[in-house]
């Protein structure tokens, strides 16, 4: 039978590698999987490609994993937190900046099977010409830019392609979810989470409350369970986690 | 292959019996959508310790059983538009993420049945030229799924062969099919090569080898490939 | 304020023209707008370029549009009903057949502003090859074929170039709308309907049950009202209004 | 332009009348997303005849006043996460579907800040090189919005124009500016064509062509454009 729950965060995370590219749920702290990323710190994982729109605003979640100094590379449109960009021009974090409509539908994309699709957000802008710096040296030199995108005009207007993401791994957070690993948000807690469980290859969700299959009536599940792997109960302790003090890297 | 061989009666097994051989394959928790024909026979096979989530095109993940007799509702169909039921901890999603499921490789198997299939792996099962043309799901379906299990009659109407060099039918998808199973036998396909893993009951390799009209290999020591396996041509 | 609801089906269609493209939700008669289908007859409305999966299989519906000779083109994947085909081979209704799937992402595309995507569904085969009759003469000769599709191979698989669908106008079926024009839909009469909905310039909702702002839940929402311009009632007739002759056409 | 006209005091209107003035232009049924800054001044001057669906991109549609003191929910927030609230017939969708709504042209008007403004419609309003980078789905707006309505102090701290013949900052998007509201006057941008179309109380159009970097017509007889206009070099 088909029991996608997990008692335990870290059995759960374990297979997860460092140098693994994760997606993650959320926007700031709303609707951001807590449990699961001091999971993923508790476990010491280093070298991530984290996806996430925006880090958040102090250490708790994405900025746990920051200050740990456990990411490699940032995909967000908006990282917000200042400590981040001290580590970006330090030269020990890569950002890959993306216009935010474009990151949900490029979530959405590698879960649906689509390589790549137009859009004309950020047509002719710096983030799509290949001149925004993706890493610095650790002497402040630009040591890679991002890849410039296709241009390609549609209707006499400028787009550009944009390619599907496929996680290795997709962390979100729900607020019901059952058994069968079929999930249902609340408010704008949904936001990203659906997008990273899609892209994920293989997808862990924190949920708030566990129900019985059959609790979510069919027309009430945001996120069909076939797109969760394993379901794994909210912690109330995660958010009051404090960060562990920046590691050397 | 001689139309005599083809066109004599081999034994095999029953409609039903392939579904059942089929329905044998599938692991719990695989996530399966099933075509019409003999594959809409595979749930009754399913064995009890197997859960299976059935998908249906129109957006149902966790097709029941048909509805009963005055049970229909005419918002409930499934992908023939057959009223249907679904299961405890069945969703409900639009086409577009009904397809994303399809295309995105969350589907483990999708279980259709075929006018031809060719020996790399190319089906033909949407149109007869001639007849009346639609596609439905099927192109999504073996571009998506993880694993496209072919079923049919391993010889048409007048014993033809349905396993071909080439596909002569309109093409559903290249290279897509990963298994066929027949009323003679089961071929599973990897890397564009065919190898024929098992006959059904009382059928011989030379039976199958008769109406088979692609080259495969024979490996019949296991179903898991670990057989050596000889070259042979259809 | 905003108030969607009309109650006159006749007059709220009255701006669509004949040899409108119309893209229309339903799978068969699962969540078909029938009322509003109704009305596009009684409107004697004729060239139309219908999208919809399926025609159905009886004279309702869809059904009643092509018994009444005003379909000039159909895309949808399914068309099923025998006399379509009659239609098709006889040079009076043109075809474009297109993968379910590929369907959908096509209508939600054109509703998303995006332009064009890539797709491994159809890759290698008549339906993206150039080669699918499109159309034939009064004698039966092929008088046009479908487009061919731009190939691109993605990670060493064959994929097509689709393009979004905007049609100048939408026809979709809800269980509950208010009027705000937010819906809900039932079961798998959702299908195709959000995705009509989001692929309309203008689009026009029938619903069985209005229910006042706020009745919806903001998360019980299937398609926020934005991409509904009217809403109307379901009349409970019209499944069995029979349909008209064929006309000369 | 001389640095001294740009700079000395001239009136004209404080960001809440800025506020109050573009909001006197949104229009009963409109889907509107306002940006940080003044656009957040917006909604307490919208008329009350005057229904607005506010968008935010986190997947509100209908987004309400910010939350009172004590009645914040975590999980409700705004674009800007605040703690917000919505309105009856709010709906709530994922950030995909919300940018759908964008990209979509489903949205009337984006209103937002802005760095500088071109007379072709350019708009730079992300990104101060040698600060710390950041979008968020600025780019997406104003290549999606129907319009795209820039609201600006009309010089920036040194008193340089804000609107210019073209922009030294990184842009936002091309040609997607359609109107310029700022503390001396309104723009509208058509064809890549800038036209001054008002003026603020109190404000000559001289002082406005002496603070503005880009070539536009006086177009001041109607704001339909109605008005022949002469083209001016700023």
């Amino acid at each position: 039978m088909i029991d996608k729950f997990r008692a335990d965060p870290m059995s759960a995370l374990a297979p997860i590698p460092s140098g693994a590219c994760v997606a993650v749920g959320g926007f700031g702290s709303s609707g951001r999987p807590d449990t699961l990323l001091d999971a993923l710190c508790d476990l010491d994982r280093r070298g991530l490609h984290v996806i996430v729109n925006n880090v958040g605003s102090d250490f708790t979640g994405i900025g746990r994993l920051l200050a740990e100094g456990r990411i490699r590379r940032l995909t967000a449109s908006f990282p917000v937190l200042p400590d981040f960009y001290d580590e970006y021009f330090a030269g020990r974090v890569e950002l890959e900046l993306i216009p935010q409509g474009t990151l949900a539908e490029r979530l959405r994309a590698g879960g649906a099977g689509i390589p790549a699709f137009y859009t004309p957000s950020g047509a002719g802008t710096m983030l799509t010409d290949g001149t925004f710096p993706l890493g610095y040296d650790p002497d402040g030199q630009v040591a890679e830019r991002m890849q410039a995108r296709e241009h390609r005009s549609f209707s006499g207007r400028e787009h550009v392609l944009e390619y599907g993401i496929v996680a290795d791994f997709a962390l979100v957070k729900a607020h019901k979810g059952d058994r069968k690993g079929n999930l249902r948000f609340r408010l704008s807690a949904r936001n990203f989470n659906p997008l990273a469980a899609m892209s994920g290859r293989y997808t862990f969700a924190e949920v708030e409350h566990l129900v019985a299959a059959g609790d979510l009536a069919p027309d009430d599940i945001h996120l069909p369970g076939v797109f969760v792997d394993e379901v794994l109960l909210r912690s109330e302790l995660s958010p009051r986690q404090p960060a562990i003090p920046r590691s050397g890297s | 292959m001689t139309e005599t061989a083809a066109t004599a009666a081999v034994g095999g097994r029953s409609r039903e019996a392939i579904a059942q051989r089929l329905a044998a394959d599938l692991r719990d928790g695989y996530v399966v959508n099933l075509g019409v024909g003999i594959p809409l026979l595979v749930p009754r096979f399913i064995p009890p310790d197997v859960e299976v989530i059935l998908h249906a095109e129109n957006g149902v993940l966790g097709l029941g059983p048909p509805a009963a007799d005055g049970q229909e509702d005419p918002d409930l169909t499934d992908a023939g538009k057959q009223p249907a039921t679904v299961i405890t901890g069945a969703a409900i999603v639009d086409s577009a993420l009904s397809f994303a499921v399809v295309r995105g490789g969350h589907l483990d198997v999708t279980v259709l049945g075929a006018l031809q299939v060719s020996g790399r792996g190319d089906l033909a099962n949407w149109y007869v030229p001639g007849r009346n043309p639609a596609v439905g799901g099927a192109m999504d379906l073996v571009a998506g799924a993880r694993e496209v299990w072919a079923v049919m009659e391993h010889v048409d109407r007048a014993g033809q062969p349905k396993i071909v060099e080439r596909c002569t039918f309109p093409l559903t998808g290249r290279h897509v099919v990963t298994r066929v199973y027949t009323d003679l036998a089961v071929f599973h396909v990897a890397d564009g090569q065919l190898r024929l893993t098992e006959c059904a009951p009382g059928v011989s390799p030379a039976a199958v080898r008769d109406r088979t009209a692609a080259p495969y290999i024979e490996d019949l020591a296991g179903r898991d490939g670990s057989g050596a396996g000889a070259l042979r041509r259809g």
